[in-house]
């Protein structure tokens, strides 16, 4: 690739150039290595040497962290809480919002274009100004502190950018593939089902893992709408971990175990994917 | 041709659940902050505007405004200016462009809650990470510093989210930089333009639109900022790291103190969605907005 | 085996009129061509004819029968388009047998018919590849290997050569002709290139901005077109217009000034030549001759291609209008050269005003 | 904490055996219990304890319990709205009075204070929290407020407890001849610095002191001269080097931390620290607590006491009340408050019971108490949202040094008046 342009001066000899941007940029990132590398390492220290020796690597590593957070402070159930309301969440978020993002894109009729829009929108509602009314509504529903309600808000809060990027996904197909469909004998459904749905995979599988990693991580709308321990998510079972480790003598390490365990899947779903992510939030941001 | 049934029933299910958590919700807000409850009893009380007229003189409330721009504005400046930065480098050629990619957006994929505590260690006076650095590097006076000091605190937790975010931006502006085709850049090559003007005439206007909506989601995401500053300032979180959000949530769900006031909260969460939509349309009118299309 | 006749379709997208007014008859087995430039319609009225775009009005009879409204199953048509539109998440038998499985035939049964198939297209050994690993050639095979699954009346055609080079575009054309001899369809072709039109077509028919301008067997067109745009149209490099001034009318006798002061007459059965004014003669390149000494029409030439077989001249003539000459063999002329020409009377055409074909015994 | 099942086991049976005697009545009823303990807390151990021992006891009523951690009564709220039915809780006393207590959605416990459990439990323990008469909780649990501090630390600087104002100021400096900071503070804990102010207060004025000066209207209350030199000496602690200068950036419970890893000798706090401190310290942590000095010419002595009770609250629509009650009632029972003792490591409200080691002085402290008032002045229990919103961040604010104590008497002046005005 061609050097676009520079910041450097010119009369920098090319070769010092190069190694100014890699020092840059390798810090930044080597940063984020640094971060996770350190947070497991700190996980597997005791408290007592986190705080006297916080930059030595654990040789003795204390798995006893682990298995404090994940059974006493009962992060493997917020873990499974978790796993269980983001993964339906998904599915149902992918179940409802492929067939409305084809119609959207494929369909010719009137209101298209303002029922797109209407959606769009959505991606503009702040989170907390929903706080509130949230919590009323799910208190009248007898969804208050159920984590079916709260897959169901998240549901609702992540169509609009599901819908929008699928949306782009299925206009970018061929429309002839369509035709051909319908020479071939499809009905309508079964032209989405057999021919557009197959090919659509891709952006399928692109807004799943981005909306998991999202929904994983998500902390504010957990935060309102669940009461009792027992329904916490991963994020929310964080917190109280923040919360209570203060008055259990700031057990740091037993915090960073946590904060491991919250990391894992999602840098996991990282490593293996991160172009089509990345590629995805682009698609969705930027378009 | 799409039959209208298949069309309603396609829609429905989406937008069933659109409408009904988070269209309604949304405007129910507005309904809602014109009443006082405490959502506890049925003691439900019309005020009208009275919330309003409240907040306009609730000095905590600026005092979130005005972290919200500390935010908005020095986080903005930290955000975009290195997102710029590493779209320079990243697309100077150099080697590895995907993998470093990779590793400044990783932060993004990292519950913010969990981040949190990790610059919480870093800034913890005495013994963090950061006093420890600068003690072994002889900045005594540094190292003494209170990083979370009540002053300092919002620099601190700034640190962290500017973190994150620049990963997040630094891909949609790289993703705006590389959609420019490389022959026109290089057509102005041919014609004599050097690297300032072809970043000036080619490059910038090419991105104006990618760099308009990058704006504008850097806007929405600092006026509706919550988790990152929250996570950070603990149970007993600083007044100096409210924003309008934890102050929203603080007035309508309270912390450890019982303070109910669930209309009055949702009246802040009206603010910030109007302060959104003035500082969207303000960007639009500042920057015309008109696309490039190639 | 069907036939097809289309009376006063119409077609509009929004306010925009694509297809106006248009009737044709298509018989059983023929091998009709829609050509056209981009934009005419082309497209847009095969794709009413498969039943992809409603019409706006009109009907559209097949076999007899109204089909106006119907889907394109019960039609009985089968498409072959430009892109070949295979799926590209299913396997060569899968993309042939596709029909047959949304039609809801017995597995079986559509093993069977895919081999045939693939036997007829000399298809077998990738009938387990995906399109994506096919070459160009080879996806037109297998978009045609589908279109012949169901064994449909009428096979549309949507330009489908183009996305080929030109020598592999030559040897579809061949195997095109053949497959129609071979299995005797309706087929109903739409291009942009002539030369595929003039070599595959029983008839041809010429379509510009939504409306049919003639129709025929391909020579007569180029021999006799109806006027100006399909005189134009048809032929490489395309028929010289010449303006011509002092017309007289005698009978069927027919006289001109050429630019340059050279006398021409025609021959033909002029009717009520409508004014004599703004007349063009019309008259291909390779009809004009350059002879030594005086001719009837001086040229100057600006341009000299030389194709091996032949040495096109492009000119002007005096008054600065165009003109291009194609001689055969390769001849040794220079830009600038000026030349004398004479341009055979039997294949000139007049045009009148309105660009039609002044000639009525020719049309 | 080490925890042994025949420990349990033991301390079941004997419980039981206490218990039997008394013979508790009662249908049967499932009781919902909603805490704000953290599942893995001594306390929230001790009080599993204690209702298995009331199960066995009464087997026809049996606990499910939600451990909430301290965010219980604002996680309640949702629960009610959901139509979650919650039997009884427990949270600090101040905050109930301020929330559920306020909302009227407490049943009235009056049914089982008599004067005999009133004369079991210490002098003012009911009586803090009750409103025109009635009593709408039970507390359990005690916490003093004193400096709870490293008393090998004290001796090593030569120092003794101080019982004046100047004698704290002069602790410092030999604490601090030995290298050592005397004081240490969360900078984001408000209410915990607002000790300093509170303390200060009701040593010049008396108990409660702090509650009036929000009572005149037009906020004049602040103004009183008590409430500047309250402001001006806690300023004083910075400046005589008590708090070491990087603790205006420590954020709970890195403050609390330094005492535990000898960096500082002690904080003024709730006696929950020792226990809070327990893993990081260790057992043998030599802790000691000093009560609030009293101030040349205050009225308030040096036994005049601050107190965080903890109490438990029965909710007015459980169908369970009187159950529940019962249940409350037994808490308080000698055999549950040992238990509270020993396995929970907390200070207790009965009265003869004897509390854990660590925080020996704290028992002594409760026992001689003349006056309670309460936490950071109590503002918590009837201007909670003053409290969060103006008090607590104002104070914090000139204590942590962006303010100077003239500025937050007015500011407090100005704000309560504008208070009262929206009232």
């Amino acid at each position: 690739m061609k050097s676009r342009k520079s910041i450097l001066p010119r009369r920098w000899p090319r070769r010092w150039k190069n190694a100014a941007s890699y020092i840059i940029v390798g810090g930044w990132s080597g940063f984020s290595l640094f971060f996770v590398l350190w947070v497991v390492f700190a996980s597997l220290k005791s408290t007592r040497k986190l705080f006297s020796k916080p930059w030595s690597i654990p040789y003795d590593p204390a798995f006893g962290n682990y298995v404090k957070t994940w059974v006493s402070s009962r992060f493997g159930d917020y873990f499974l809480n978790s796993l269980l309301v983001v993964s339906l969440s998904v599915l149902v978020l992918l179940i409802v919002s492929t067939p409305a993002a084809y119609v959207l894109s494929r369909g010719k009729f009137r209101s298209r274009q303002v029922i797109s829009s209407f959606l769009v929108f959505g991606m503009g509602v702040p989170i907390p100004l929903l706080f509130v009314p949230l919590a009323v509504i799910m208190a009248k529903l007898g969804l208050a502190d159920t984590l079916s309600g709260l897959g169901l808000v998240y549901v609702a809060v992540s169509i609009p950018f599901t819908v929008f990027v699928l949306q782009g996904f299925f206009s970018s197909l061929p429309s002839e593939l369509e035709s051909a469909a319908r020479i071939d004998g499809c009905k309508d459904w079964q032209i989405f089902w057999h021919v557009m749905l197959p090919l659509a995979k891709p952006g399928i599988l692109t807004v799943a893992i981005l909306n998991f990693v999202g929904l994983w991580n998500e902390f504010q709308l957990a935060l309102v709408l669940i009461d009792s321990p027992e329904n916490r998510t991963l994020s929310l079972g964080m917190y109280s971990l923040i919360t209570s480790m203060k008055y259990s003598g700031g057990d740091w390490a037993g915090l960073f175990a946590g904060v491991t365990i919250v990391m894992i899947p999602t840098i996991a779903l990282f490593l293996f994917l991160s172009d089509r992510m990345i590629s995805g939030i682009t698609m969705g941001g930027v378009k | 041709m799409m039959r209208r049934r298949m069309i309603l029933v396609f829609l429905m299910p989406a937008l069933t659940l659109y409408l009904c958590f988070l269209v309604f919700p949304a405007i129910q807000a507005f309904y809602l902050s014109l009443f006082e409850t405490s959502g506890f009893g049925d003691n439900v009380k019309w005020v009208g505007l009275r919330n309003y007229s409240r907040l306009l003189t609730d000095h905590i409330f600026w005092l979130s405004v005005g972290n919200m721009l500390v935010i908005l504005l020095a986080g903005g400046a930290a955000v975009f200016g290195f997102a710029f930065l590493f779209t320079v480098l990243l697309n100077s050629g150099i080697w590895g462009k995907k993998l470093f990619r990779a590793m400044i957006f990783m932060p993004n994929v990292i519950a913010a809650i969990a981040i949190t505590t990790f610059w919480s260690f870093v800034f913890m006076p005495r013994y963090g990470l950061l006093t420890n650095i600068l003690k072994s590097i002889g900045l005594e006076d540094l190292a003494k510093m209170a990083w979370t000091a009540p002053e300092n605190i919002i620099w601190a937790m700034l640190v962290g989210l500017v973190w994150i975010s620049t990963g997040f931006f630094t891909i949609l502006i790289l993703s705006g930089a590389d959609k420019i085709p490389i022959d026109m850049v290089e057509a102005a090559r041919l014609e004599g333009a050097n690297n300032r003007q072809i970043f000036r005439l080619i490059t910038l206007p090419m991105m104006w639109d990618v760099l308009l909506i990058t704006l504008v989601l850097w806007v929405v995401q600092a006026i509706t900022v919550f988790e990152f500053p929250y996570a950070f300032g603990g149970p007993e979180i600083n007044q100096n790291l409210y924003t309008p959000s934890i102050y929203l949530y603080i007035m309508g769900f309270g912390q450890r103190d019982p303070i109910y006031q669930l209309g009055y909260a949702t009246a802040i969460g009206v603010t910030m969605f109007l302060m959104m939509v003035i500082s969207v349309t303000v960007l639009r009118l500042l920057l015309r907005w008109d696309q490039v299309e190639y | 085996m069907a036939s097809v006749e289309l009376k006063d379709i119409r077609k509009s997208f929004g306010n925009v009129e694509v297809i106006r007014d248009v009737n044709l008859k298509i018989s059983e087995g023929e091998f009709v061509v829609l050509v056209g430039p981009s934009g005419c319609g082309k497209s847009t009225l095969l794709r009413c004819i498969a039943g992809l775009e409603p019409v706006t009005s009109g009907t559209l009879l097949l076999d007899g029968e109204d089909m106006t409204d119907a889907d394109p199953i019960s039609r009985g048509v089968a498409m072959v388009f430009q892109s070949y539109a295979l799926y590209p998440h299913m396997s060569v038998a899968e993309n042939i047998g596709f029909g047959l499985k949304i039609a809801g035939e017995s597995k079986a049964a559509i093993k069977i018919r895919v081999l045939e198939i693939a036997k007829f297209l000399k298809l077998e050994m990738l009938l387990n590849r995906k399109p994506k690993e096919l070459s160009g050639g080879q996806r037109q095979r297998v978009a045609i290997g589908r279109a012949l699954a169901r064994k449909p009346g009428i096979f549309l055609f949507d330009e489908p050569l183009s996305n080929l080079d030109a020598s592999l575009r030559a040897e579809m054309r061949v195997e095109l002709a053949k497959l129609h001899s071979d299995l005797g369809n309706t087929m109903i072709y739409v291009t942009h290139d002539q030369v595929e039109a003039m070599t595959l077509a029983d008839r041809m028919v010429i379509l510009n901005a939504g409306q049919i301008e003639q129709e025929g067997p391909p020579l007569d067109l180029f021999n006799r077109p109806a006027n100006k745009f399909v005189a134009g149209f048809l032929g490489q490099p395309p028929m010289n217009f010449i303006r011509v001034n002092d017309v007289k009318l005698n009978g069927r006798i027919l006289t001109v000034e050429l630019p340059g002061g050279g006398k021409l007459e025609v021959r033909g059965d002029w009717g009520a030549l409508n004014g004599t004014n703004g007349l063009e003669i019309g008259i291909r390149p390779e009809d004009v001759s350059v002879v030594a000494g005086a001719g009837k029409l001086p040229m100057e030439i600006d341009v000299v291609e030389h194709l091996g077989d032949q040495t096109i001249l492009y000119g002007h003539l005096d008054g600065r209008q165009p003109m291009t000459v194609r001689l055969a063999g390769q001849l040794d002329y220079k830009a600038g050269q000026k030349l004398q020409l004479d341009l055979s009377p039997d294949r000139l055409l007049v045009f009148d005003l309105e660009g039609r074909n002044a000639n009525l015994a020719k049309t | 904490m080490l925890f042994s099942a025949s420990r349990y086991v033991l301390s079941v049976a004997a419980l039981t055996t206490g218990l039997m005697a008394s013979a508790g009545a009662g249908s049967a009823a499932e009781l919902t219990f909603w805490s704000m303990w953290n599942e893995t807390e001594p306390q929230a151990k001790a009080l599993q304890m204690i209702m298995d021992a009331y199960t066995v006891a009464n087997p026809e009523t049996t606990f499910s319990v939600v451990w909430n951690g301290r965010q219980n009564q604002t996680k309640l709220r949702g629960a009610l709205q959901a139509g979650t039915k919650v039997d009884f809780m427990d949270q600090d006393g101040d905050q109930l009075v301020g929330g559920l207590q306020k909302e009227g959605l407490a049943y009235d416990l009056s049914g089982i204070v008599d004067d005999e459990l009133k004369n079991a439990l210490l002098p003012g323990t009911l009586d803090l929290y009750s409103s025109d008469g009635k009593y709408y909780q039970i507390t359990y649990i005690y916490n003093t407020v004193n400096f709870w501090y490293n008393k090998e630390m004290m001796d090593e600087a030569g120092a003794t407890p101080p019982k004046t104002w100047d004698d704290l100021i002069a602790v410092c400096d030999a604490v601090k001849g030995i290298g050592k900071h005397a004081l240490v503070v969360e900078s984001d804990a408000a209410d915990y610095n607002m000790l300093f102010f509170s303390n200060l207060v009701e040593r010049t004025l008396g108990a409660n002191a702090v509650l009036k000066l929000m009572e005149d209207k037009s906020g004049a209350g602040w103004a009183d001269p008590a409430v500047l030199d309250a402001a001006q000496k806690s300023r004083q602690l910075w400046d005589a080097g008590c708090i070491a200068e990087d603790a205006r950036g420590f954020q709970w419970p890195a403050g609390q931390t330094t005492v535990a890893l000898g960096d500082t000798m002690g904080e003024l706090v709730g006696s929950w620290l020792p226990t809070e401190l327990l893993e990081t310290a260790g057992q043998d942590f030599p802790w000691a607590a000093f009560s609030f000095p009293e101030v040349p010419g205050g009225v308030g002595k040096s036994t005049d006491m601050e107190v965080a009770l903890i109490g438990m609250m029965v909710l007015k629509d459980s169908p369970n009340a009187e159950e529940a009650a019962q249940f409350l009632k037994y808490v308080v029972s000698e055999e549950a408050q040992k238990t509270m003792v020993e396995t929970g490591v907390v200070g207790v409200t009965r009265k003869g019971v004897e509390w854990p080691a660590i925080i020996a002085d704290g028992a002594t402290s409760a026992a001689e108490a003349t006056a309670l008032s309460n936490f950071a002045g109590g503002l918590a229990l009837y201007y909670p949202d003053f409290n969060s919103n103006v008090a607590k961040p104002e104070y914090n604010k000139m204590f942590l040094g962006q303010a100077t104590p003239e500025e937050f008497v007015a500011t407090m002046v100005a704000a309560t008046a504008e208070y009262w005005k929206a009232q």
